[in-house]
């Protein structure tokens, strides 16, 4: 009888091991980054119909958010601006600049392609739909929007700047005091709670995170964590 | 192992000697190592007999129609094409699973159990025992895995890090489940596999050179037989034997569970356990006997699978089944003597209600037919051996639907009683899952060393080093005692 | 799916087919795909701006936003393809996207108009529930609340049809136009029976340009109460003043309303409506009903004499002697129906001025002058009283009878058919209405379905459906209330009653329909408006107030003057075996067919048999044995003190069980017609007497088990086709509603039924528990046994529920933690009918799906509140042991705090929250089933199949797979709650205590801080929020079941409000109990044990409120 | 031997039955060989001692197993269910209260890595899989999984001379004794 696997396979159940594992590790991270649920993805920045800038309208011309977001902090869902809410203003300012012809399209019923069709902005931010989430529960107890959506006023064109995954929602919801303003502030963002602390000395509070705990403590705020919180 | 080592301190020994009984044969008619080899590894290198075709062929077509169109379609369509209501929310999925697995149990405390009380009539059954443990837990696997409503989120079982960052409940008795039956099957296979690596490479060792000889040469990952090698695989197979004791009596247990920890009147009692795994054990070997007495035929293995191994089971079978009927009748004491109208009812309802057949079906094949054991000639008549253990599956697969579905039809509330029958989806999927098991089994016979040939030779009374040893052994009866038992056994003698 | 429209024997498919009951024809139809675009796209940019606010806000609007999702439930892990939002271009006043609104609505009714509060998302109406505002609120019922169903119903018609071909609005605008320029047309105009002061108003304007006009009224199965009182002249009960009540074969909490209910539930429970007072056996009210077959009137009675509806007029005759009202009548023969009408008389003298008798619909004018003058003898009519005669406004129709004789004497050559009705189906048989027809030159009818009155007219007009359309009507009390669309019409070619009445007074005949151009409002509104200027006043306030309130206060029927007739009674033989009575009764689905398409109201259990999706001849158990139909005599009784009853062994009964149930077929022939229907054992019920619920059987197709005739498979959807027995055909104008000398032939055939509860006994368990205000030998006082409640049964020797392990977390404080809100719930089994109106309102909120008849034989219900209904006899009753009592019991998730389902689970889809409730992640479920099965309450519910998308209703589908036709359409997704996830297949789900209310009411609630801050002037750190600013006040939040209820029989409150909620005051008397309490499940739902409140002086007293309370 | 290209790997001897196999292994012990091995096709009881092996320390490697599994086990139920992600259930304490319930899941994690512990402990201790081997290259050692005995000592051990070994087998009783080379 002679050898029917040569001598270099003595060595191979070591290096299919070593291999598996690599392989194994690989599709892992794969499954992790491609199976990741789109709703998670950091950094979608889809194109819009008008390129609407945040940066000029919040950051330049100090729009509140509430300007066009208008029933955030009394409804679950944030609404996009109507038509009218943009033709206010845009029919008196910048009319003309081509940049505005959806808007032409959708609200003027003297320019050439008018169609009354709304705007049709690419969504951005998108829960699954076994998830409820209300925007008033959260702006009206010092969430501010800038903790989910990230630096909207410095935004050209808007992202997404968070996660919005389950697990990041828990993270706020077991320690809400990191993110806790005074309901003052929750639209603004460019708040600072040192700066905040500077120009409205508080008894005892000389941190960021203590005026969190103090917030926490005043407004009551104790977020729940299971599931009928948002699913139902 | 002997205590060869003893010899190190021969003041502390002296020599008695008492009256030896004769070493049993386990194998009959004085044959050889070679002989052994040979008509094992034939089953697997000679061609098959046409009865092999006979049983793989349906089988095989039953598995694949059953089992593989009968979850498609499941898959495809919802769990609706099952009879299950909302009501009844289990019937024959969870029964055959706790049929099936329990069926395994026989493999595992043959080759586990019986290794460590050292009853070496085990040899020539383990590893079709242990095979069919395997086959059994693969059928048994697939009703959980399956009955669920979406299957494909079954992995929400497995405890994988998310971004939803949430985990298992595990003080749920079905976690706990899948975790026994996933090591279950983990181990009895790691068993399965390492008890057959000698016997792949005596096959290795006999093919001619070609596919065959490479796939098993790879499968006996370069055994060699050396003792530097036993000496280890031997510790290795002790302590997996003495891992799958308590394990196979814990997953007997933890599927007991899923109905012991619930509140359901006739499933809420502590006897379920204890019960559960003497009704495994019971199963399995009726399982065992209903497929090695035919196999003993078609394979001419009537030397190696002797009157004494089935004698044995036949017995053991006779044990189960009395521990089983006891459980029975004492469940109806304890439900009775509750005092709690729900209890009471479950059982007058299982004893008369509108399953009473399957509570007659499994009363009087669990309980009754194995009495017959008691009478030699019954265990010594293999068509009377062949008629029980059959009855015996039929009355453990009883015993699952009895406990599961007349208990769900009949709970606390009379508005929302309802009976459950099986679709016919169900019912193909469960002879499905026989084809399976069968084809499996066929699978093997062909493919791998269905007697452990190692552990065969190895009960051969000149596999002793000392067989032909007079100069060691002068007198058998002689045996060699410590000491510290001088005292004692000089006062006697 | 076109195998149907092959099938149909006359009309070619497509276009020429006149009903669409395929969602695949409608999505491809050229007027479904001009709705939507109409609706979508443009709908937002057609809103009005400013003005006319009313009307505008109702058009459909555009959803905004894929938040409140229309789809189904989706997988998280998908890719995400490029979504939108869109705005409206111009945003609508008063729509918030994401926020429901509210508007004030009612329900024309031919009994009276139901009040409603009318709940919209974006514009689409999906929820109706009772206008707590109105004075004559009280719940809704099952079919108010499925009403909201047929709005977006698949089976719906969309298109006008002439001679059988669908056709344009144009054409029949024609035809209308032609008919309106005649005024001397021989026009004769069918009404419902429903009062509406518009359409009184209107048809006098008719009167006034058709010269020739004649006006009926006409439903089918409204009663002889008309031609019994004066014309126009309603009867209204107020429970409030009614201490005793007789209801002479009347179900007037059921079908057959004599007045809102609400008052007479509030005096079901000892402790008052909201449980503020000591139990009080004497604030009672107490019920005699005598009847034929149990109704939910029957089941609450205090006394219950079971005799035939026909024997009715004997004992309401004796009952009149007894107060001394001389009539003439055949003195009652047996005994023991002479004691209990002697025991009754005295009790209605000592009450008089306090009592009430009230005369079933369906009696004959004797009998409805008997109770009359019964009223009168006692003083119970007037002011303050508790009957009211009361004289509305629509006088001098005719009825069918009338009709008949016009057109046979040819004063009326044309018709339109306004009624809801369907007479060619339902018009007793005598009529030969398809005759009568053939004889005019002109039939329009003008409905919401293609039945077969649609089939046999010349024209046939969509009709909008109520949430679509103004119009106006009155209560039973007559008090105004207004009709306002929430959406216009889904179809566009769908017109109102008022819509084409107008066009008929237009002078040029132009038919004015749905929304106008440039938005102007349908002529309807402005019909509405002038008619109520009449009444309440012109001027924007009054009106503006009307659409908020919904109706006018002080606005009721004027007093009217009764003066009965009392005619020699004349008393029918009693019915023997040979010649059998038939009584013809409403149906709880389909009442009297017209919601034989609507899903939610089919599969809804009948309260009484159980059954869903069919009707069946109900027969009491010893006649079916004596008729040779059951050989096994089934008796709800408990044989010894532990086990039940139908079987002592809980056998499988004769009929089988679940899917395999079949019901042994009999051929009843009565008035020369023959039926072949199947039987249901109905106990309770009078001996000899067969009960034919009506409304089914009105169209078959080939999938019919029966195999029958498919001629008329057109006339109903897909909901509708296939259910059922038409007995109508067995009816004359003589004998509409009883018919006597029946015979019944046994037949060698059965049919498949599905029935919800198969199992009617308590089986000597102590579930659904009920006492009684009398004394019990063995039990003692009221006291007494309102002490013993929660030690019935099991109960008396329960362990004391002992943690071993204390619910904590690390730091050892309590996990269920929630200092702001305990949520629970108390159901009052004492004022509980069994009426199914939660049931279908929790199926409307929940978007719960319905599963077909096959499903609900396999036990596959969805819904989640299970209506159990036991039946218990006394071993010993002597007055009569086929009198069993009827107890209801709604079941479902009870929430328990140590809920055995949580722990079961392996995935942690099912755990309980901080505030105390068992809640479902339903996308976190993989459906092991365990949950459910570990459920004492068996409370939970398996998606076996897709049926939010496959069609569950087309024969074999769900077992198709994925190649099963889809769920219907666009339009029935409409319909659901957005805020509540569509459960896909393979998940559980259950009650969740419409967590999606909660979440709403505690989220409001929480920007009580903003307004605290902005008061306090404070700045926000400086806030102390407490728990008073987030707790929600109290008993401000209703669940859809309880705020359904008519019988208050449901609070839910937060337990934290402490004695302040009605709730947790419920909780703290004496006949709480939790239902399975011996096992430790600790649940927050408890219930209220029954309080049946029996007159000692009567022969049955001593067995009444017996059903649990001799259970150890 | 040294003419040879081809590596020695050593002597390799036949026997005739397990008792000739079992002395022949005692004097090969006592003789002071270290690289050596008898090769039988089952166990022979004994031959450890015969051959001068110790306890295989398996066993210790097991009982690490059962231990990480036990500690895995514990860590991932306590952890999840106690420290990241307490949930309520059937008002079961979420504190170390709640251990027992994870009892089952822990013997059966115990169990499993001990499981795997011994095949992989197994395999390390015995270098296997390892499919080439010198002695495959005999005629005759494809009889030691049948029903052969062998001795085969090999040439790395210090105590190894090509005539001297030879004859210590021929004298303990070898037959058909063969020099087994290596292949490249």
């Amino acid at each position: 009888m002679a050898n029917i696997f040569p001598r270099w396979s003595n060595f191979l159940p070591l290096k299919i091991a070593v291999c598996a594992g690599s392989v194994a590790a690989g599709v892992a991270l794969a499954i992790t980054y491609y199976a990741t649920p789109k709703a998670q993805v950091v950094g979608y920045q889809p194109a819009q119909p008008i390129p609407f800038s945040h940066k000029i309208h919040v950051d330049q011309l100090g729009l509140d958010c509430r300007y066009c977001h208008s029933f955030v902090d009394v409804s679950g869902h944030s609404n996009v601006p109507s038509g009218n809410t943009c033709w206010n203003c845009h029919q008196h300012v910048q009319r003309d600049s081509p940049k505005l012809a959806p808007l032409h399209r959708s609200m003027n019923p003297t320019f050439a392609g008018y169609d009354g069709k709304p705007i049709e902005w690419v969504r951005i931010h998108k829960s699954p739909d076994y998830v409820y989430f209300n925007h008033s529960a959260h702006v009206n107890r010092g969430i501010s929007c800038q903790s989910c959506h990230g630096d909207v006023h410095q935004m050209e064109v808007v992202y997404q700047a968070e996660s919005h995954s389950m697990g990041w929602c828990l993270e706020c919801h077991r320690a809400p005091e990191k993110h806790l303003r005074p309901l003052e502030e929750v639209y603004n963002f460019s708040y600072n709670a040192e700066d905040y602390l500077k120009a409205n000395p508080q008894d005892g509070i000389s941190s960021a995170k203590d005026l969190g705990l103090k917030l926490k403590e005043q407004y009551l705020v104790k977020p729940k964590e299971t599931c009928a919180t948002c699913h139902h | 192992m002997a205590s060869t080592t003893d010899s190190a301190h021969p003041k502390l020994q002296s020599s008695v000697k008492l009256p030896v009984l004769e070493r049993e044969k386990l194998i009959l008619s004085g044959r050889s190592y070679h002989w052994i080899t040979e008509r094992i590894c034939g089953v697997v290198e000679n061609r098959q007999p046409f009865l092999w075709w006979l049983l793989f062929l349906p089988s095989a077509l039953i598995a694949m129609i059953g089992v593989g169109g009968g979850l498609t379609y499941l898959v495809s369509t919802g769990v609706g094409v099952w009879g299950m209501s909302n009501r009844v929310f289990w019937g024959f999925d969870i029964t055959n699973f706790v049929f099936w697995i329990g069926i395994g149990h026989a493999g595992t405390l043959i080759s586990a159990v019986l290794f460590l009380t050292r009853q070496n009539w085990r040899t020539s059954i383990n590893r079709a025992a242990e095979a069919m443990t395997i086959f059994a837990v693969i059928c048994a696997g697939i009703f959980p895995a399956f009955h669920v409503g979406r299957v494909w989120f079954a992995w929400f079982l497995a405890p994988i890090p998310n971004a939803n960052a949430i985990w298992q409940n595990f003080k749920s008795p079905l976690l706990w489940d899948v975790f026994a039956v996933s090591t279950y099957f983990t181990i009895s296979l790691i068993f399965w596999y390492l008890g057959m690596v000698p016997d792949l490479a005596t096959i290795r060792d006999r093919c001619k050179p070609g596919l065959r000889k490479w796939a098993y040469g790879i499968f006996a990952l370069g055994w060699r037989g050396g003792n530097r090698q036993w000496s280890h695989y031997e510790m290795a197979y002790l302590l997996l034997a003495a891992l799958s004791t308590p394990l196979v009596l814990s997953v007997h247990s933890v599927v007991s569970f899923d109905f012991a920890t619930s509140v359901v009147p006739g499933w809420h009692t502590t006897i379920f356990p204890p019960y559960f795994v003497a009704g495994a054990i019971f199963g399995g070997f009726a399982m065992v006997l209903t497929i090695m007495i035919p196999a003993r035929f078609i394979y001419g293995l009537q030397d190696l699978i002797t009157m004494k191994h089935i004698d044995n089971m036949a017995k053991i079978i006779l044990l189960t089944g009395t521990i089983v009927g006891y459980a029975y009748l004492m469940e109806l004491f304890v439900a009775f003597y509750s005092g709690a109208i729900y209890e009471m009812d479950a059982f007058k309802y299982r004893i008369a209600g509108p399953y009473w057949w399957a509570y007659a079906a499994m009363m009087s094949c669990n309980v009754l037919s194995p009495q017959v054991f008691w009478f030699k000639a019954c265990r010594e008549n293999l068509w009377v051996i062949m008629i029980v253990a059959m009855c015996v599956n039929v009355g453990m697969w009883f015993e699952r639907f009895v406990i599961i579905v007349t208990t769900l039809a009949r709970m606390f509330l009379p508005g929302d009683w309802k009976t459950y029958s099986p679709s016919a989806v169900e019912l193909m999927t469960f002879v499905g899952t026989i084809g399976l098991f069968l084809a499996l089994f066929m699978m093997f016979l062909r493919f791998l060393p269905c007697i452990n040939i190692a552990e065969v030779k190895w009960t051969k009374l000149e596999s002793d080093p000392h067989f032909d040893d007079i100069e060691e052994h002068p007198d058998p009866g002689v045996v060699k005692i410590p000491a510290y038992q001088h005292e004692l056994v000089e006062t006697k003698s | 799916m076109s195998k149907r429209i092959l099938n149909h024997p006359s009309i070619p498919a497509d276009e020429t087919t006149v009903s669409w009951r395929s969602q695949g024809q409608l999505e491809d139809s050229a007027s479904f795909r001009q709705w939507l675009e109409r609706e979508f796209p443009q709908g937002a940019a057609e809103m009005a701006d400013g003005e006319d606010v009313e009307t505008s806000r109702r058009s459909f609007l555009k959803l905004m936003g894929a938040s409140t999702a229309l789809a189904g439930f989706g997988m998280a892990s998908c890719r995400r393809p490029e979504a939108y939002l869109v705005p409206y271009t111009k945003a609508p006043e008063w729509v918030i996207p994401g926020k429901a609104t509210y508007y004030a609505s009612s329900m024309p009714r031919p009994h009276g108009a139901t009040p409603l509060v009318v709940t919209t998302f974006e514009g689409r109406p999906t929820k109706v529930a009772p206008n707590h505002l109105h004075p004559d609120a009280g719940g809704t019922d099952a079919f108010a609340q499925a009403s909201v169903l047929d709005l977006y119903s698949p089976s719906r018609s969309r298109r006008v049809i002439h001679q059988k071909k669908v056709t344009s609005v144009a054409e029949l605008e024609k035809a209308i136009a032609a008919l309106a320029a005649d005024s001397s047309a021989k026009l004769g105009i069918v009404y419902g029976t429903d009062v509406s002061p518009t359409r009184v108003r209107l048809t006098e304007e008719l009167k006034k340009k058709f010269s020739a006009a004649k006006f009926y009224q006409y439903e089918a199965l409204t009663g002889d109460v008309a031609s019994a009182l004066p014309d126009g002249v309603k009867l209204a009960a107020n429970f409030s003043h009614a201490d005793r009540i007789l209801a002479l074969d009347c179900d007037f909490v059921g079908d057959d309303c004599q007045g809102p209910t609400a008052a007479f539930f509030d005096r079901r429970k000892p402790e008052g409506r909201d449980y503020t007072t000591a139990p009080d056996a004497a604030s009672m009210n107490r019920l005699y009903v005598v009847e034929g077959a149990f109704t939910v009137t029957g089941g609450m009675a205090d006394h219950r004499l079971r005799i035939a509806p026909s024997q009715v007029a004997g004992i309401a005759a004796a009952v009149a002697q007894g107060l001394g009202i001389a009539i003439s009548a055949p003195a009652l023969s047996d005994e023991k129906h002479l004691a209990w009408v002697a025991a009754l008389v005295e009790d209605l003298k000592e009450n008089a001025g306090k009592s009430l008798v009230l005369a079933g619909s369906r009696q004959p004018a004797a009998v409805q002058q008997i109770a009359v003058a019964i009223n009168q003898a006692l003083g119970n009519i007037g002011e303050g009283k508790p009957l009211a005669a009361l004289q509305s406004e629509a006088i001098g129709l005719g009825s069918l009878a009338q009709l008949r004789d016009d057109v046979q004497s040819g004063a009326i050559d044309s018709l339109l058919l306004l009624t809801p009705a369907n007479p060619i189906y339902d018009a007793p048989a005598d009529f030969q209405l398809s005759e009568l027809f053939s004889k005019l030159k002109l039939v329009i009818h003008h409905g919401m379905r293609t039945d077969a009155t649609a089939h046999a007219a010349t024209w046939h007009v969509p009709a909008a459906h109520y949430l679509e359309s103004w119009s106006d009507a009155r209560t039973s009390s007559g008090v105004y209330t207004v009709v306002q669309p929430m959406i216009l019409p889904l179809y566009p070619d769908c017109i109102s009653e008022f819509e084409l009445l107008l066009a008929l007074l237009a002078t040029d005949g132009k038919l004015l329909f749905g929304e106008g151009k440039d938005g102007a409002a349908s002529p309807a509104y402005d019909a509405v408006r002038a008619t109520f200027s009449a009444i309440g006043g012109a001027g924007d306030e009054v009106w503006k107030q009307l659409l908020r309130d919904g109706f006018f206060a002080g606005s009721t029927y004027a007093a009217a003057s009764l003066t009965p007739a009392l005619g020699a009674i004349v008393v029918p033989a009693a019915p023997t075996t040979s010649a059998l009575e038939v009584v013809f009764a409403t149906d709880s689905s389909v009442y009297d067919g017209r919601w034989i398409d609507n899903g939610w109201l089919q599969e809804a259990p009948d309260p009484i048999t159980k059954a869903t999706w069919d009707n069946a001849a109900l027969i009491a158990p010893a006649t079916a044995e004596a008729l040779g139909i059951t050989q096994e005599l089934r008796v709800p009784e408990p044989k010894t003190k532990f086990v039940g009853v139908e079987g002592k062994y809980a056998k499988v009964g004769p009929d089988g069980e679940g899917e395999h149930r079949t019901q042994r077929m009999i051929e009843i022939s009565v008035n020369g017609k023959s039926l072949k229907i199947p039987v249901l054992v109905s106990f309770g019920q009078a001996e000899n007497v067969i009960v034919i619920p009506l409304g089914y059987g009105q169209g078959f197709d080939a999938d019919d088990e029966l195999k029958r005739d498919t001629s008329k498979s057109g006339h109903v959807g897909l909901v509708g086709v296939n259910t059922g027995f038409d007995a109508y055909p067995l009816r004359t104008s003589a004998s509409a509603y009883i018919a006597t000398g029946a015979t019944v032939k046994v037949l060698d055939q059965r049919y498949s039924m599905a029935l919800t509860q198969e199992h009617h006994a308590m089986y000597g368990r102590a579930l659904a528990r009920e006492i009684s205000t009398m004394v019990d030998k063995n039990k003692g006082s009221f006291e007494e046994q309102l002490a013993d409640v929660p030690k019935q049964g099991n109960d008396s020797h329960a362990p004391p529920n002992i943690y071993l392990y204390k619910p904590e977390d690390t730091k050892g404080e309590p996990l269920i933690n929630d200092k702001l809100h305990q949520w629970a719930m108390s159901i009052d089994l004492s004022s509980c009918t069994g009426c199914n109106a939660c049931l279908v309102a929790c199926q409307a909120e929940n978007n719960i799906p319905i599963v077909g008849k096959k499903q609900v034989a396999a036990g596959r219900e969805m819904h989640w509140i299970r209506m159990d209904r036991y039946y218990a006899t006394q071993a010993d009753n002597t007055f009569d042991a086929g009198n069993p009592e009827l107890v209801p019991q709604p079941v479902a998730c009870v929430h328990c705090e140590s809920a055995p389902c949580e722990t079961v689970c392996p995935v942690n889809a099912t755990i309980h929250s901080e505030d105390g409730l068992n809640v479902m992640a339903y996308n976190r479920c993989i459906g092991t089933r365990y949950c459910a099965n570990n459920c004492p309450y068996k409370a939970r519910r398996f998606n076996y199949f897709d049926y939010n998308k496959r069609n569950p209703l087309i024969a074999k589908n769900l077992y198709k797979g994925p190649f099963g036709v889809k769920q219907v359409g666009e339009a029935p997704h409409l319909q659901r709650n957005p805020n509540v996830s569509v459960r896909m297949r393979g998940v559980m789900e259950k009650c969740t205590y419409c967590v999606q209310r909660l979440k709403d009411a505690v989220i409001r609630q929480k920007r009580g801080q903003k307004q605290g801050v902005l008061e306090s002037g404070k700045p926000s750190p400086a806030f102390q929020v407490t728990e008073t600013t987030l707790r929600i006040p109290v008993d401000s939040v209703k669940v859809a079941c309880q705020d359904a209820c008519v019988a208050g029989a449901i609070t839910f409150g937060n337990l934290l409000d402490k004695e302040k909620s009605a709730m947790a005051r419920s909780k703290e008397i004496a006949r709480n109990y939790d239902l399975l309490h011996y096992i430790g499940t600790r649940p927050r739902t408890s219930y209220l044990a029954r309080v049946k409140n029996p007159n000692p002086k009567m022969p049955d007293a001593a067995f009444v409120g017996k059903a649990t309370v001799h259970m150890v | 031997m040294s003419t040879t290209r081809k590596r020695v790997y050593g002597y390799l001897a036949e026997f005739s039955s397990a008792s000739t196999l079992y002395k022949a292994a005692e004097q090969i012990r006592d003789a002071g060989f270290q690289k050596w091995d008898c090769y039988s096709p089952y166990p022979i009881h004994g031959l450890d001692g015969a051959m001068g092996l110790k306890r295989s320390i398996l066993p210790w490697f097991v009982f690490c197993g059962g231990c990480a599994g036990l500690a895995t086990a514990f860590a991932l139920a306590y952890v999840t269910q106690v420290e990241i992600y307490p949930t309520i259930v059937q008002a079961k304490p979420a504190n170390i209260f709640t251990v027992p319930a994870f009892f089952p899941i822990m013997f059966e994690l115990t169990i499993l890595f001990s499981g795997f512990a011994t095949l992989f402990g197994l395999l390390g201790l015995i270098q296997l899989p390892r499919l080439n081997h010198p002695l495959f290259a005999s005629k005759q050692f494809h009889r030691a999984t049948d029903d052969g005995f062998f001795i085969a000592i090999e040439a790395r051990d210090p105590k190894f001379s090509p005539q001297g070994t030879r004859d210590l087998l021929e004298n303990i009783g070898g037959k058909q004794i063969e020099l087994v080379e290596e292949e490249d």
